[in-house]
């Protein structure tokens, strides 16, 4: 098992999801992709598609609108599967936790592994709380227990 | 050529401005979009009424995260409404302190922008050098304000940072280099053959149509009608600062490049005029708690285009009922016009086209309308369909 | 003369008996308020005198009944704000989408806001709330505060 | 054709890549990072978790007594309670790795000591 850890440790695919943030957090884990930061040092991966992914970054408070689809999207993805809460907003709901249309923190409705706070956090922290979560990773042990 | 069945798809939705996710319902004749519908509001998340549950020094930071990008333009905007209300006027320098934040962050919105349009005709290599080079306008906005994205340089009645002399041959030296890498992309744009035929002619919006559906900002620049809230209707310092309304007539995608190019030129000067001009001076004046009783409307020309916020007060420490239109939504009626008689392969290049901050479109669904079968696509394998697809023909 | 004077006699003129009140806090700004049978005659004069840009529309919640505001722009310059006033039961109000098009999305977007009523448009489906929204609640009237809005519709989440 | 010429000349050039968790950079003077109280100087008026934009600020007691409580997790780091802050108490550090597995851990409390 320790070959497949390895593998799943060097190489973890990420899936960015914004559920109803501002856009801060957005282009900040776009910006860990281009050249300054590039996390695909890390064999991290911008994949489009839920089915490839390892890692699902998870951007915005989430609203009602898009809660289903996050669900669903969640669901698609392969096991282990991680979940990165990135931006105060991911981990709170922050500023728009008492809003009508916002159920406030991804760990409201998935489980999460990791989260990174900052408003929008800078590029060197997303990959600092990626680094982490490869850390989480490597030790394994967190794949069986979600629903 | 029409192959007598429509097709519907669906697209989206993802999409991060205030309420501006967006989600189109595409009908399809063949390869020829023949109308389209939008749904937008996945990432509605009821701040007009927020607004009304916070004090006015809350609302500002509220604000600036209506949208990651344009997080300056809208604290102008709400800081200026607010004054308006009040009867005061921001002092001199920080006027001038704001047109600098202000188009540093064009700056940054463009470039980002045109990082993403060439992304999506398949032009990874232009992206990366255009974003590495982008840091240098992000290193500037983090060395004033102390935040690479949400700023919170504005404030009621001024500003709460100083641009000190230490930073300002930072700042210049970032300029020169941002000009000459600018200079250089409009010359590669203009040259490159996979740019040129990927976006002339596609996306074509009239300067009838763009007037009569209300279109804003660059996207009305690039039909070739002279209209910029900065020249028509100034606030801050854009009475005092010369600059140019960057227009095109080429009513194309590739003339909202040029014309956001050239918008990033004429900031860059702007900045250096508004560095050798500042007044010096106090940054603020202090407000009171509770806001006269009253109404406002105050506009701001945003990366994307006009922004325009209204305000009402009943005299207390919260505002009554606030009002945003962010650009991109007033733009969506003109993106309906222009996907009309386009080829499927074309869509993502012209939703990008308006720059709806675009990074998280990411889910597709098609349905056929025939067979009734659903097939799940994401955003990246569908550009890389249409990108096939589109070679194919061109060869 | 300044603009905006000539730009209200002109109104003035035209409109007469119909205007309430006219208002112009300072330079490019100017607020209107004319009686509600009036929208669609003043919105036609407006655009013909150059105000072609519609900006929003703007609606505020004021106990009894629901001010309109509709926002149009003159080339850019001129702002005006002009207002009126519909009732809250009886909440019809005239489309003026066949005489500025760009106005089709800020009227579906009040009608589903404020639950005001544009006759003659097009297509009034949802365009903002998410989907299963329940009907007759429009969040932007001061009748629904924010604990009431949660608790109505965070029930029915928790249900489902 | 001249983004090839572009490329191959910065073949040749250092790479711009910071080497972020093995060699980092201190962000610039001025860093809005987590904001930290002098409790020394706090004179427990209440008034930063009165004025937070998104209640990431949690005062108990008042006066002397009072013990601040301040979730990482929900702030935005404005800095606007440090700059409401009547008796300047609260500084702003520059750190921005606060990354954590959970949220427990994110709050930060504190309180005068006697």
């Amino acid at each position: 098992m320790s070959l497949l850890k390895w593998i799943r440790a060097k190489s973890p695919w990420i899936l960015h999801f914004n559920t109803g943030g501002c856009n801060g957090c957005d282009i900040e884990l776009l910006a860990a992709f281009t050249p300054r930061f590039d996390v695909e040092r890390f064999g991290i991966l911008l994949q489009g598609s839920p089915r490839h992914a390892d890692i699902l970054a998870v951007t915005g408070p989430v609203t009602l609108q898009v809660r289903e689809r996050l669900i669903r999207i969640y669901e698609q993805m392969p096991e282990p599967k991680y979940v990165l809460a990135v931006g105060s907003c991911a981990c709170s709901g922050a500023p728009f936790k008492d809003c009508y249309n916002v159920i406030g923190g991804v760990d409201k409705v998935l489980p999460v592994d990791a989260y990174v706070p900052g408003c929008p956090p800078k590029p060197e922290a997303i990959i600092d709380g990626i680094v982490k979560l490869i850390q989480k990773i490597e030790e394994g042990g967190t794949c069986e227990k979600r629903r | 050529m029409s192959y007598g069945s429509i097709v519907k798809v669906p697209f989206g939705p993802q999409h991060p401005a205030l309420k501006e996710p967006e989600h189109f319902l595409f009908e399809i004749d063949g390869e020829i979009i023949v109308n389209v519908k939008p749904r937008i509001g996945y990432n509605h998340r009821g701040i007009e009424k927020a607004f009304e549950r916070r004090t006015y020094i809350q609302n500002i930071y509220l604000a600036e995260r209506i949208c990651g990008i344009c997080s300056d333009a809208h604290t102008t905007c709400y800081t200026q409404a607010i004054e308006d209300l009040l009867g005061l006027d921001a002092p001199p320098r920080a006027r001038y302190i704001r047109v600098i934040v202000a188009e540093l962050e064009r700056i940054h919105s463009h470039s980002l922008w045109l990082g993403i349009a060439v992304h999506e005709i398949g032009f990874d290599t232009f992206f990366m050098y255009l974003w590495r080079d982008r840091e240098a306008v992000m290193d500037i906005l983090e060395l004033i304000s102390g935040n690479r994205v949400h700023y919170a340089m504005n404030t009621i009645g001024g500003v709460r940072r100083d641009i000190t002399p230490e930073i300002i041959p930072k700042i210049i030296r970032s300029l020169d280099f941002l000009e000459k890498r600018t200079k250089y992309y409009m010359k590669a744009l203009r040259s490159e053959r996979t740019v040129l035929k990927r976006t002339v002619d596609v996306g074509v919006l009239k300067p009838k149509d763009a007037v009569e559906l209300c279109a804003v900002g660059p996207t009305l620049r690039a039909s070739g009608v002279k209209n910029d809230v900065r020249g028509d209707d100034p606030y801050a310092a854009y009475d005092e600062i010369p600059f140019n309304i960057v227009t095109d007539d080429g009513c194309d995608v590739f003339s909202r490049m040029l014309v956001r190019c050239g918008e990033i030129l004429e900031s860059i000067n702007m900045i250096r005029y508004a560095l050798d001009h500042m007044p010096s001076g106090m940054l603020r004046v202090r407000m009171p708690m509770a806001v006269k009783p009253g109404e406002a409307v105050s506009r701001v020309e945003a990366p994307r285009g006009e922004l325009i916020h209204y305000v009402k007060s009943n005299g207390s420490t919260r505002p009554e009922r606030y009002k945003v239109r962010s650009p991109t939504l007033a733009n969506i009626p003109a993106l309906c016009r222009m996907f009309i008689g386009q080829h499927v392969a074309d869509i993502p290049i012209i939703l990008a086209g308006i720059d709806p901050c675009f990074a998280c479109m990411d889910r597709l669904v098609f349905i056929d309308v025939k067979t009734n079968k659903r097939k799940s696509l994401d955003f990246e394998s569908f550009s890389e369909m249409v990108r096939k697809q589109r070679n194919f023909r061109l060869a | 003369m300044r603009r905006e004077d000539r730009i209200v006699t002109k109104l003035r003129e035209k409109l007469k008996e119909k205007i309430i009140t006219i208002n112009v806090p300072r330079e490019r700004r100017i607020f209107i308020h004319i009686k509600p049978d009036a929208l669609r005659e003043s919105i036609k004069f407006l655009r013909d005198i150059g105000f072609r840009h519609i900006s929003t529309i703007t609606g505020v919640d004021t106990g009894d009944s629901i001010e309109l505001i509709y926002h149009l722009a003159l080339d850019g310059s001129i702002e005006l704000s002009l207002k009126l006033k519909v009732q809250k039961d009886d909440h019809k109000v005239p489309t003026i989408t066949d005489i500025i098009p760009g106005v089709v999305l800020y009227e579906r977007e009040v009608h589903e806001m404020f639950g005001v009523n544009f006759e003659g448009h097009p297509d009034l489906s949802p365009l903002i709330l998410p989907e299963g929204w329940p009907r007759n609640i429009y969040p932007l009237r001061k009748k629904y505060t924010l604990e009431h809005l949660r608790n109505s519709i965070f029930k029915e989440e928790d249900e489902k | 054709m001249a983004i090839i010429a572009e490329a191959i000349k910065w073949l040749l050039k250092h790479p711009v890549t910071i080497k972020y968790p093995f060699e980092r950079e201190a962000p610039p003077k001025g860093f809005r990072g987590r904001p930290v109280w002098d409790m020394h100087r706090c004179i427990g008026c209440g008034l930063c978790s009165r004025i937070c934009p998104s209640g990431a600020i949690e005062i108990i007691g008042r006066g002397q007594e009072a013990k601040i409580k301040h979730y990482v997790d929900r702030c935005l780091f404005c800095g606007q309670c440090s700059e409401s802050c009547p008796r300047n108490a609260i500084k702003l550090m520059n750190d921005f790795e606060h990354a954590r597995y959970n949220r427990d851990v994110m709050i930060y409390e504190y309180k005068r000591e006697t």
